[in-house]
């Protein structure tokens, strides 16, 4: 879906945090559709790109007050219009997913933000904190009303790391290489087989577990197909 | 044998497969949370022999309490499961759900739901500056702006956003935006003709 | 659609259903030292306690957590599936077991066998991998080929794992054909108030008829 | 008013503005409806389709549907009867009539604001002038009102007010008699999906699939006896244009086509219905001109039959077997010795061969444009009563959708029943002499409770039931004046609110201008005998009336047309 068409005369450059370069609305688009992808495919939650969702909304505002002034035959709006839908879909999608996650990982990814508390990437964004902690302890307190308060106390406490739902972080995933990178361990020591260690380059594709190579998902070497 | 109610409340679960919510099982958790305090009871009583360390209690007091851990796993998975299965709902039937399913669910998962239902709401007005994103809409990547769509049933007037006021008639074709009859579409009112 | 696609979380999670039904398959155990007073639990006999020596076939989460601790109450022997006798028949030729029968959770229950470190843990290891190899390929070819031929046959071998594979091949193979007639533009009623829709009628039909 | 460009006065005006499209119920409109369907899809015009079968339907289905409506288009109804008074729009609606009926209502030609006709300019040229039809009777009666108030002058008798007044009877006897006049016989102009195709050629937005829908609507007007032989031969010339600029890369093989897209060919069809569906003898027995002349009904008429495919070398067995499992060198003879032994027999090329089109789409079989008439004809009037009257409209418009073959298959069977159901319904009134002459005319009736009456209560199903009569009867009786009798055909309707149906066809004489009295006849009989008849079709030959003042009705219509 090229959106050069679309680039110059609607939108002016997107005007980014100052220590990002200024993109132009098809590369945000296009890193928006990216993440969106690893999103989809990731079993386990990634850090949330708010600045790219909170851009590309903007730009749909703005698109839209520009079709609004266009005469009610032009055909440029059927055009744009299309254009807007296919952008929000991405938007809701990526949303959804993540959305999915949260609600079925809640304890494991409300941990994790602990952890991430002070680092820069923060794995949620404030409105989706606030509805994983909302969405947590609804749960927690329809499961107390109906079942545990039921039950003589001291078996009633729900040891929170038996019930903790965790990715599954071995699932396979298909990724594609964006930047090389040497010496990734891909498979541990195991008692029959040695320790894995392989070279990425550019262009690659492979086939395999995701926990090696999360880490990489989220700094952007590495992309889900 | 120890815990047979609470694993027949997992094979209940289990059989109503696709998007069915089966009737709120009462008396069946009941009568696990009764095994659960039996069991508890047995133990407490056993507990000041265990002090002297006589194995055969020991035994019976650990098998005892695997009992109540298991008896508490297949309760609170009944009831999440049960949860995520009506959280499923929400996004299929939309934010009323039809009679026959509330009526399968218990006071309890009722509430939780229209908790739920406010938690999404905050959470998609909250997306972006200008009113938030609707995320139960553009389930699928649109590939048209208008589709043809044939009634499947008298639906009555329904109003476009720029006011029109179309009459919904069992087998009527319109040709509309996709935008607006998405949901119709997805409630079984229409049907997508692809040309 | 986003909210209930099977999330590839961890399988022998908590809440997952399939693992708890997994977990409720027996294992034959025999007591070292006596249980007081939970003699209704052997059938065998009327006593009220469970008499030390006692073989009871045992669910495994009952018999994983007996056997955790220090004083070990029962020792744990190898369900007869897994035995040396049924592993040469799975070697020999995987795909005519009847891995349903043999309890629909083969694979998951050999999983969770080998977290009880039984002496022929790695034999029962290699034989879940050997037979899981020796079936896939004719799980494959069944989901991909055939459209709308009966295959009842062919799935009542397939144990739950197996089954779930094989729906997701056929799924996939339904959406490329969808894909190929342009149908899979279209938009549909969920399938959740498809069914609905179905029960109510027929609730309706059977009330009026 | 009468549209005179299509694309300034109709389209472009309906581009950026809802419509609500009421289309009749036969083929023909079927296919201009989906013509019609297919631009406003291209130019992403909104739009409500909604199918009626008869007039009162139109009411209710505007009634319903006008909310916020401002542009109507009518495919194949309405023009025969005055729009405005009988739907009583608000001023700004535009009704936009895209019909064959004729002849067109009087009020619709002149009402220049809400009316637009879109139809051919010299198809309209026998309508009658203005000032013949409306007087401003403002100045009379301004002056009658004017003579009163000086109540002495009028006593005077001044030759002028008179004499105006004469001036008025005659103008008045004279708008009456050329109202009758034109509206003596009912006929049919181009069909609604050629003149809906001529749109489609001007935008430049004619397709191979367009043009299909196009020559299966004009199939279907000649099919159903509305359209004589030689308007039809003057639309597949015009159609012939249109299929060989459409489909000419077919010829040399480099650049054939891909496989799955459609091709038209011309072709002198067999005048056989459905006969590649079916046994050479099913499809000679169901073909009305030879069953006719060689009386197939009858025990002789087998045995001639017999003689013919023996003589034409076609062994009896062939015959019998599906026309595609025929061996192939067999199969290819068959037109060319029954063009060579026709004469002998009494036939003739008309009766034999009709040139028509046919379609080839992928790998699929070849089908001819009467198939595709008489499959979607069948399932539009299917005689199951449990699918509702726009159950089946869908499945027809499915039919016609390019690649369903699985409807289309269903649609054939259906094609097959209903034609096995008119055979033995004729054969019926032949052995038992249900045609009786009644003077002017001849008339029959279906009895009460028949094997398949349900096909009859359908319009254009009843229509071909009365046209087979007819001719089966002339070819059978000795009277020599039947030739020139036309036929008057009771159905029974609807059991419960004992109603039936009646159709009045032409003579067989008066064929090649097919034009129809009895639209003006049965309104006159209604009248002397103030029956409960229903003028509901869009069809005026076609009425309902109450059963049991059958007989009461058809004693004024033999004085009327003595």
């Amino acid at each position: 879906m090229s959106t050069e068409d679309v680039g110059d005369d609607l939108l002016e450059t997107v005007d980014d945090e100052e220590e990002e370069e200024a993109m132009t609305a098809p590369e945000v688009l296009h890193k928006l559709e990216e993440a969106w992808l690893n999103e989809k495919f990731s079993p386990d939650l990634l850090p949330v790109k708010s600045n790219l969702v909170e851009c590309m909304l903007d730009q749909i505002v703005a698109m839209e007050n520009n079709i609004s002034t266009l005469k009610k035959g032009d055909f440029r709006i059927s055009v744009h219009r299309m254009e807007i839908d296919r952008i929000r879909y991405v938007i809701s999608s990526y949303l959804r997913h993540r959305l999915a996650k949260i609600e079925s990982l809640t304890t494991h990814v409300l941990q994790e933000e602990e952890k991430r508390r002070d680092s820069e990437n923060v794995l949620m964004s404030p409105a989706e904190l606030e509805f994983a902690k909302g969405y947590c302890n609804s749960v927690m307190t329809h499961l107390t009303n109906t079942a545990l308060d039921h039950m003589p106390l001291k078996a009633a406490t729900p040891n929170a790391k038996e019930i903790a739902v965790l990715p599954n972080l071995d699932s396979y995933v298909f990724l594609k290489v964006n930047e090389n990178t040497e010496n990734v361990l891909v498979e541990e020591e195991t008692v029959d087989a040695r320790e894995e260690i392989m070279d990425f380059e550019k262009g690659d594709q492979h086939i395999m577990r995701y926990k090696p190579i999360a880490s990489l998902v989220e700094s952007g070497a590495v992309s889900l197909i | 044998m120890l815990a047979e109610k609470a694993l027949d409340l997992i094979r209940e679960l289990k059989r109503t497969s696709g998007g069915t919510l089966p009737p709120f099982n009462e008396d069946k958790i009941r009568q696990v949370l009764e095994e659960v305090q039996t069991l508890f009871e047995q133990n407490r009583d056993t507990a000041k022999y265990a002090a002297e360390g006589q194995h055969d209690v020991l035994a019976a007091i650990q098998l005892r309490h695997a009992g109540i851990q298991r008896n508490k796993r297949c309760l609170l998975a009944y009831l999440y499961n049960r949860l995520e299965n009506i959280r499923r709902m929400r996004w299929e039937f939309g934010s009323v759900l039809p009679a026959d399913v509330k009526y399968n669910m218990c006071e309890h998962e009722a509430q939780w739901f229209n908790q739920y239902n406010r938690l999404l709401a905050n959470y998609m007005r909250s997306i972006g500056e200008s009113g938030g994103l609707d995320l139960t809409q553009d389930m699928k990547p649109p590939k048209s702006l208008y589709v043809l769509v044939r009634c499947l049933m008298d639906h009555g007037e329904f109003e476009t956003q720029d006011g029109t006021v179309i009459l919904l008639k069992k087998n009527s074709q319109h040709y509309l935006m996709r935008s607006e009859c998405e949901h119709l579409i997805r409630q079984g009112v229409l049907e997508h003709i692809v040309q | 659609m986003a909210a209930n696609f099977t999330l590839d979380s961890n399988p022998d999670s908590y809440f997952s259903l399939d693992d708890i039904l997994a977990s409720q398959e027996k294992v034959p155990c025999t007591f070292n030292t006596q249980v007081s007073n939970m003699g209704y639990m052997d059938q065998s006999t009327t006593d009220t306690n469970i008499v030390s020596g006692t073989k009871l076939e045992l669910p495994f989460w009952l018999a994983k957590s007996l056997d955790r601790g220090s004083r070990s109450i029962i020792n744990i022997d190898t369900p007869k599936n897994y035995k040396e006798v049924y592993r040469q028949i799975f070697t020999a030729d995987p795909n005519v077991v009847d891995l349903h029968k043999l309890g629909p959770y083969f694979y998951l229950f050999g999983g969770k066998l080998i977290s009880l470190h039984l002496p022929d843990n790695d034999d029962i290891a290699s034989v879940l991998l050997k037979t899981f190899q020796g079936r896939f390929r004719r799980i494959m070819d069944g989901s991909q080929n055939t459209l709308n031929v009966d295959l009842t046959s062919q799935v009542s071998l397939l144990d739950e794992q197996e089954r779930l594979l094989f729906s997701a091949g056929q799924q996939g193979l339904h959406d490329f054909q969808k894909w190929e007639t342009r149908e899979s533009e279209k938009l549909s009623t969920s399938t959740m108030v498809a069914n609905h829709r179905k029960r109510k009628r027929f609730v309706l039909s059977s009330k009026s008829s | 008013m009468l549209v005179r460009d299509f694309k300034r006065e109709f389209y472009d005006v309906v581009q950026h503005q809802r419509v609500l499209v009421l289309v009749a119920f036969d083929v023909d409109s079927l296919c201009g409806c989906k013509i019609l369907q297919y631009l406003f899809q291209c130019d992403q015009v909104l739009y409500t389709i909604v199918p009626v079968t008869d007039l009162q339907e139109l009411e209710k289905a505007f009634l319903e549907n006008a909310e916020g409506i401002k542009h109507v288009v009518l495919i194949n109804c309405g023009a025969t009867v005055d729009i405005v008074d009988l739907l009583q729009p608000e001023d700004h609606v535009r009704f936009y009539i895209c019909d064959s009926h004729r002849p067109v209502d009087v009020h619709n030609f002149y009402n220049a604001v809400q009316v637009k006709l879109l139809m051919r300019e010299d198809e309209l040229s026998t309508i009658p002038t203005y000032d013949e039809l409306f007087r401003d009777d403002s100045e009379d009666s301004g002056n009658e009102s004017e003579d009163s108030d000086t109540g002495y002058k009028k006593k005077k008798f001044d030759e002028e007010s008179i004499m105006r007044r004469q001036e008025k009877r005659r103008w008045s006897e004279n708008r009456v008699k050329v109202l009758f006049d034109y509206t003596k016989f009912t006929s049919y102009g181009t069909s609604a999906s050629l003149v809906m195709f001529d749109l489609a050629w001007k935008l430049s937005k004619d397709t191979n699939t367009l043009l299909w829908l196009a020559i299966v609507g004009v199939t279907d007007q000649y099919i159903h006896f509305k359209t004589p032989r030689d308007k039809y031969m003057e639309d597949i010339l015009t159609l012939q244009s249109h299929v060989s600029r459409h489909n000419q890369r077919g010829g040399d093989n480099e650049n054939t086509l891909s496989i799955n897209s459609l091709k038209i060919s011309f072709e002198e069809e067999l005048n056989f219905p459905l006969y590649r569906h079916w046994t050479l003898i099913d499809t000679i027995c169901h073909s009305m001109p030879i069953a006719c002349k060689l009386r197939l009904w009858s025990l002789k008429g087998q045995k001639r039959l017999h003689e013919f495919l023996a003589e034409m070398g076609l062994p009896l067995n062939q015959c019998r077997q599906q026309f595609g499992a025929m061996d192939a060198n067999l199969r290819s003879e068959v037109k060319g010795k029954i063009q060579e032994f026709m004469s002998k027999y009494g036939l003739d090329i008309q009766d034999v061969i009709l040139p028509s089109f046919s379609l080839h789409y992928g790998y699929k079989s070849q089908l001819c444009a009467t198939d595709y008439v008489l499959s979607s004809i069948a399932v539009l009037e299917s005689g199951d009563k449990s699918r509702s009257s726009t159950d089946n409209f869908l499945e027809a418009c499915d039919i016609l959708q390019k690649g369903c073959t699985d409807k289309m298959e269903a649609g054939l069977l259906a094609a097959k029943l209903q034609l096995r159901s008119i055979y033995t319904q004729v054969q019926s009134f032949l052995e038992m002499h249900q045609i009786i002459s009644a003077g002017p005319f001849l008339y029959v009736f279906v009895q009460e409770g028949t094997a398949d009456s349900s096909y009859f209560t359908h319009p254009q199903c009843s229509i071909r039931l009365a046209r087979f009569a007819l001719q089966a009867h002339c070819a059978v009786s000795r009277n020599k004046r039947a030739q020139s009798l036309p036929l008057v055909l009771g159905a029974p309707l609807r059991q419960e609110e004992g109603t039936s149906l009646v159709v009045g066809i032409p003579p067989l004489d008066t064929d090649d201008e097919r034009k129809n009295f009895f639209g003006k006849a049965f309104e006159q009989a209604a009248e002397a005998t103030n029956t409960t008849a229903k003028f509901n079709n869009f069809d005026s030959y076609i009425i309902e009336m109450k059963s049991e003042d059958k007989s009461k009705f058809f004693d004024a219509l033999i004085s009327i047309l003595q």
